[in-house]
């Protein structure tokens, strides 16, 4: 099974919730995954099918609702994949609380069984088969339109006097029910529509409203998706992490890889405060999500600022820790700029022939093995440190740029890109004069770029009313090589 | 090293077309770009014997052969002891969207990057393309995609387009990795002759994307049992209601539509004058009209005059400060080279210097940055910005879904 | 000069709606805005012998009657020695919109200071607004046009909103400019019982414009021999092309649609943290590592943890600094005032504090704006932004066109 | 006539053109106004009429293009009405290049009669009275898109092959001839699409381009406007010169003036660098246009930074100058910050009894009455300098403004606004941070609004591809008294 298009075994892949919300999931043989009140599933049900199918949840209408011992291995399940438990309880994907209040209330479903939605060949056989989330969505929302239009042409909510609950006739207990016995999360809100006397009384917002929150509230639905560094980011968004990442946006990150000049091919320095999430992308464009078996690949080479490189996101991808070994390098800024020489290194060393490692009392052998160890790392370090002529480089760092900046270009090849990336415009802005007088770079630009949402719904298209802000700023110039002036006299 | 040794020693490269590999060194019959300013950057293929002709100077490519990519190369202007520079860079597929030819609307990386992040696009991806256009995309494309099928209806356009492909070692004949068809989708759909498309995403930039999209249902165009993903490029409101409309009909899902804005910001600085220069600088004309100084007036004038000669009028600062540094390594003698680098030293400490009294006010033209005075860094937006490219739709699909039934990695 | 003197002294203004008028001393029974956060502002009229209560303490009303507007008021709070603080400012239309009770979506000051801009809103207007809804814009309008005419179909909204109008001494029939009707225009028009309209601009924030419009035509509605303009305010884009060709049916001419973009920004700092620094924190970490010196590691730990509970934590940091002014000013201690001031004096000269070395790294928790840190002033987009409320979609119109022919100023 | 809604004589208007641009004329009896290539004519002709009408000029075939004396005089009549006649001489208006080009070309149309259009009443006369030019280009455009939907609903421009003019075939000479001789631009663009082969053949995006570049080539009308402080923006903006008014766009302006809270009976302190437009856009608000007559009307005190205010651009307004000497008081930083006393004033002079005066020497006599009008010039200052308790503060200062503004808030009256305006975000941050820490200002928040306009013809609605960067950016706090810290222990 190929992990890049179907659901297999031993991958994360990313669980997209009617709530808008997601979760990065392990896809482990016979174990069980929980999404709370939207049920539980077993693994082994979902494994062959293309990544990107959405499915649905039944239960038998005798299944009760409580907490079954296979709902809390399954919990445990998910929350083995995700990184702080806690906060990533299935209660806290719902409601955005607090973890603490979340914990209250987390009851999963029980197991219930999985119906994949069947997407239609061709236009002919479809016209019955809406199938995904917002589809179903918009299809209700269609339905209500229709019943407007049929009432009054200046849909308003002039009689509509809010008497709170009183309108909608259905009890909580009464959907409840339903959604227990329902094969659909679409019948129950179509039930609740019809239920609910003033619908079509309500303005078109007050629709749109409605219609979502009880989408997101019933629907038994789920989709699985590959795991993205776009899927991830959004992921760390709903979550409220993007502090992590330093507020970089998806929009933000692609225009990065593409001023980048990034490729297969590329060998690019890399200065990274996203926990690997700018790494995984650049993965992407060079080896396309797995283990890709080309010659002539790139490399990235990571510069941290801690002791230990933190590409922590990296574990949810479907690379082999070989594959990451071989083309990751990861070297400290203290490494970097300041490496020791190869003579300082073998100084430390003492060099043993095979006879002599041999002689050695056993406990010593495995500490000389150690050191040796530690001397070929070390020496591969001092390779990397004396690598020049990168293909491009690509930060996100918030070190003072005016001071990192011009000594990471040192080690930029002529002709290739330098994108910076910060999370404010005013440190690039310093940067950018401070390059503007420096003529090793051409050009430099700051720029910022926005994916602006709308609602597609035909007959009720507009902007969202509200999408995230921040998203943070670029800087691109190419590197140069100036006319050394004495050459000009 | 010798140029020959060095031309020698990269022939193995040479068959990776210049947007989809790292070259280290100009040699000849290379496409270079040649940066002249921002808004001015020309695609040029190098020649033994040719010239470079710009304003200010030329250039002949025996200058610029052998030397590695980046180099600015100077040249010998007309007036003695001045010397004009250029910026010679390897094509990539973003600096030559910057270049190109404009046989029509292009998709800016703004937009393009947004949409091969969305359509996933990478070395396993298929995709195809219509149409082609001036090809901006294209290039990007093939940068990135593992295979780019490309359709063109407009005849010449497409002759022009499968030309400059050629000559950018992108034609899948020529080991390259971008098939470009003569066809208007709308009507005869996407079927290669010689095989099916099999694509993965579908980029759709044509006034009736609607009309397309009945065709990527064809047996053989998109793959099957996995999931593939559509996006259409149009400037209309009205062209996206009915690509929504066409998307769902034929079982397209998680249809959304999005727009893209950039923008670009100046580095520019701001004069900072304090309320106390202001009263000083009445005080000061106060002093001298009570002292009925006219004759210091004239002076003064005078001085005006020199000052306004050395240094630029105001809109001249303008746009200077905006391609200054460009035109400062095109136009300045050699020695300005040397000032330039004085003033990135010297910047480094601009508090150190004191502002100085300037008793002429507003009037008088002080050219941006003068280390005399203080500034302040200010970003400054374009004067005219790009607020409309193209709505962007995307939807997605699974054709023929089915379950897989014998896990081969487990 | 007394409380009484005061209040007598203004009793000439007391006929004119705060709205419309600068007060400079808080009264019994004016209406004044508490400013308790940016996010928490409350309409409260003032009583002797009511309190105003908050969760920092309790605000009699007649510590507040007789100062001057915009004072900041203290409280003892339960907690000996700790005060609680508000300020009490009179009452603007744009902080009133900041402020009011929603009964519908609301119109914004950037879009209707743009509305009332594009209208030509002044003295010598008069303007229908239709529907009333939450009374914001009604407010704004009654500040600026010389007669309001605003009309609102829903009867509970309309009733609250002509009590509030009232409160608000806005009122025609109290001697305000302001008359609000329950009407559904789009079914009934706009003809009032006692008086023509006469109206010279018109804005409609109604489900479906393009069914009042025509009523528009009635006579009497809006002014003849003079251009008049109308402004649709409508959040989707099919109700713009209907509006659009409604307008177009009616004789409106210079339609054009537009839309309002706004952002607010946030102060903020980000520490300096040079590549030095963290080669130094690098050098230190190993250093200490080599030692062996655990016994340190813990002695740091035990730092740390005392350090970060006198600062805070990295997200309520974040927190804080948005509202961390409006907090102090109504948390902290009188010292704390004093403290805050010291900051601002301390401010000026941040260039002679020394970057400290932080041996902690990112992981320590500081405070922004710690002075013992370099920091540089950065901008905040807000983390949610309202990227759309509605099209707004302008025409004008001349009713029955006729030359002037005794021209009298001449 | 009221000059706020008639053309009326002795006042400045706005002059429209077909090309977008506009031009301030000023509406004198028995001159005329000449508008280059679009046509001259008698302004007693439009006088009378509502101000927003649009004119045709219509001419005898007869007419020859050549410059007569009339013409000569009108440019003169225009030139006069403009600040910098050799900028905004007519020909610049239409090409937009430098002045020196644009004075070759400079050749007037002779006088023409002028045709008002009429605008409908009601919905049921206007079916075929499509006027404005912006509506005429609508149906033009819309003729063609039907033409196009005819043809095939995939309008593209496949076999468009770019033949340069070949594919026109109406010669330039023809089309000159039909100017002259046309009642209506319109027709002449109907021709002109007639006679192009292959106009259904464009997409929609050269359709259009085609079109407005036709349009406003061709078209002979003109509208006259009122000439509101936008307007004027707008003049300025098209004129290339928005540097003079820091940049500042309509929005912005606009949010300005509600945010610092602007009505009649207000006392405003303002610091504004625009030569007079915000002030204009002040009084809009305070005064309606023209010389209001009512009790309690406010006042704006005009701080300047030079010797002499700059107030140039209030000349084109309604108001007579004994209206604005008594509502606006200017007034320098220096007499400002630094008053004399009236101590010091009284110094200066020896005040004299009238039987004093009449006994000197007539030459004496001027000399005294001088210096007394001077005294009481300098006492008005003191005065001025001495009011605390401003309604508003509102600035457009490139002065350094962490210096500024907390001078100049020190005469604010409590729970008052402070609006300050500039063309960069920097400073003002820089600002918010001075305030942020000073007790006596609540809340400042910097901000920035952006107008984003759209082609609004039906069936082909898209925002415009471009549109005016910049615009700058605003910074709104309320003015407070703080407890006093002393107070409190």
């Amino acid at each position: 099974m190929n992990p890049l298009t179907h659901i297999a075994y031993d991958q994360h892949v990313l669980i997209k919730l009617p709530s808008d919300n997601s979760k990065i999931c392990f896809i482990k043989k016979d174990g069980v995954i929980g999404l709370g009140k939207f049920g539980s599933f077993n693994i082994n049900d979902i494994v062959g099918y293309p990544l990107g199918t959405t499915f649905d949840i039944v239960y038998d209408s005798s299944v009760e609702d409580t907490l079954t011992e296979t709902d809390a291995s399954a919990s445990t399940e998910v929350k083995s994949a995700e990184e702080k438990p806690k906060e990533d309880s299935v209660g806290s994907e719902e409601t955005g609380q607090p973890a603490k209040k979340k914990q209250k209330k987390f009851v999963n479903k029980p197991v219930g069984k999985i119906v994949p939605r069947l997407y239609a060949t061709n236009a002919e056989d479809d016209a019955e088969e809406e199938t995904s989330s917002s589809e179903r969505s918009a299809i209700v929302a269609d339905a209500a339109a229709d019943l407007i239009a049929l009432q009054n042409s200046s849909a308003t909510n002039k009689d509509l006097i809010n008497l709170g609950s009183k309108v909608q006739k259905m009890t909580s207990e009464e959907i409840e029910k339903l959604k227990e016995a329902s094969v659909d999360g679409q019948e129950i809100i179509q039930k609740i529509i019809e239920s609910h006397e003033n619908f079509h009384q309500k303005t078109v917002y007050s629709q749109e409203k409605y219609m979502s929150r009880k989408q997101k509230k019933f629907a038994k639905t789920f989709t699985v998706e590959y795991l993205t560094s776009s899927g991830l980011l959004q992921y760390l968004f709903y979550k409220g992490d993007t502090m992590r990442i330093n507020d970089m946006s998806i929009e933000t990150m692609a225009m990065l890889l593409n001023l980048g000049n990034v490729q297969p091919c590329g060998h690019y320095l890399v200065m990274d405060e996203s926990g690997g999430l700018l790494v995984y992308a650049l993965m992407e464009r060079m080896f396309g999500g797995n283990n890709l078996e080309k010659e002539n690949l790139g490399t990235i080479t990571f510069l941290h600022e801690s002791e230990h490189a933190n590409l922590d996101l990296l574990k949810y991808s479907n690379y082999s820790s070989e594959f990451i070994s071989k083309h990751i390098k990861t070297i400290s800024v203290w490494e970097f700029f300041e490496p020791s020489t190869k003579e300082e290194l073998a100084k430390d060393v003492v060099f043993l022939t095979n006879e002599q490692i041999n002689k050695l009392h056993p406990h010593k052998k495995g500490t000389y093995h150690r050191k040796l160890k530690w001397y070929h790392n070390q020496l591969e370090l001092v390779n990397i440190a004396s690598k020049k002529d990168y293909d491009g480089l690509i930060l996100n760092t918030t070190l003072q740029l005016t001071g990192l900046v011009p000594k990471l270009g040192e080690y930029l090849h002529g002709s290739r890109p330098l994108v910076c990336y910060s999370q404010f415009r005013e440190p690039l802005l310093e940067l950018s004069h401070k390059l503007y007088t420096d003529l090793r770079y051409l050009a430099p630009t700051v720029l910022e770029t926005r994916c602006r949402p709308y609602q597609s719904i035909r007959g009720k298209i507009h902007p969202l009313m509200t999408m995230r802000g921040g998203g943070g700023y670029l800087l691109w110039c190419q590197k140069v090589l100036p006319v050394d002036p004495e050459s000009l006299t | 090293m010798t140029t020959e040794a060095l031309h020698s020693a990269s022939t193995d490269l040479a068959s990776k077309s210049t947007f989809q590999s790292y070259k280290d060194i100009v040699q000849e019959n290379d496409l270079v770009l040649i940066w002249i300013s921002r808004d001015h950057i020309k695609p040029v293929v190098m020649k033994h014997g040719e010239n470079f002709n710009t304003r200010y100077g030329t250039f002949p490519h025996t200058s610029i052969i052998g030397k590695p990519y980046g180099s600015q190369i100077a040249t010998r202007t007309a007036k003695a002891n001045k010397f004009g520079f250029i910026h010679v860079l390897q094509p990539t597929a973003e600096l030559w969207t910057l270049s190109l030819p404009h046989r029509t609307q292009i998709v800016y990386t703004y937009d393009s990057s947004y949409i091969m992040n969305r359509l996933r696009l990478g070395p396993n991806s298929t995709i195809i393309e219509a149409g082609t256009g001036s090809g901006s995309l294209s290039h990007q494309l093939a940068r990135t995609c593992g295979k780019v099928l490309t359709y063109e209806f407009h005849e010449v356009r497409c002759e022009q387009a499968k030309q400059e492909f050629k000559e950018h070692g992108l034609l899948e004949e020529d080991n390259g990795n971008l098939v470009i068809t003569h066809r208007d989708v709308c009507n005869e759909g996407f079927k290669l002759n010689d095989r099916d498309c099999e694509a993965s995403a579908v980029f759709l930039d044509l006034p009736a994307p609607w009309d397309a999209i009945p065709h990527l249902n064809t047996q053989g165009i998109l793959k099957k049992n996995e999931k593939v993903s559509v996006c259409c490029f149009s400037p209309c409101f009205e062209q996206v209601d009915k690509t929504l409309k066409a998307l769902k009909e034929n079982g397209w899902q998680e249809i959304e539509m999005v727009e893209i804005q950039g923008k670009n910001f100046e580095s520019r600085r701001q004069m900072v004058r304090t309320l106390d220069d202001a009263i000083n600088i009445l005080k000061d004309q106060k002093e001298r009209k009570d002292a009925g100084i006219e004759k210091r007036n004239k002076m003064n004038k005078k001085i005006l005059t020199e000052a306004a000669k050395n240094s630029k009028t105001e809109n001249q600062t303008e746009n200077s400060a905006t391609t200054s540094k460009d035109e400062t390594k095109a136009e300045v003698e050699g020695s300005g080279t040397e000032a330039d680098k004085q003033t990135d030293a010297t910047e480094q400490s601009p508090q150190l210097k004191k502002p100085k009294f300037n008793p002429f006010g507003k009037g008088f033209k002080v050219k941006e940055g003068d280390l005399n005075y203080n500034w302040i860094q200010v970003s400054k937006m374009e004067s005219e910005i790009k607020s409309h490219t193209s709505y962007l739709t995307f939807a997605s699909k699974i054709y023929d879904m089915k379950r897989e039934t014998e896990p081969n990695d487990q």
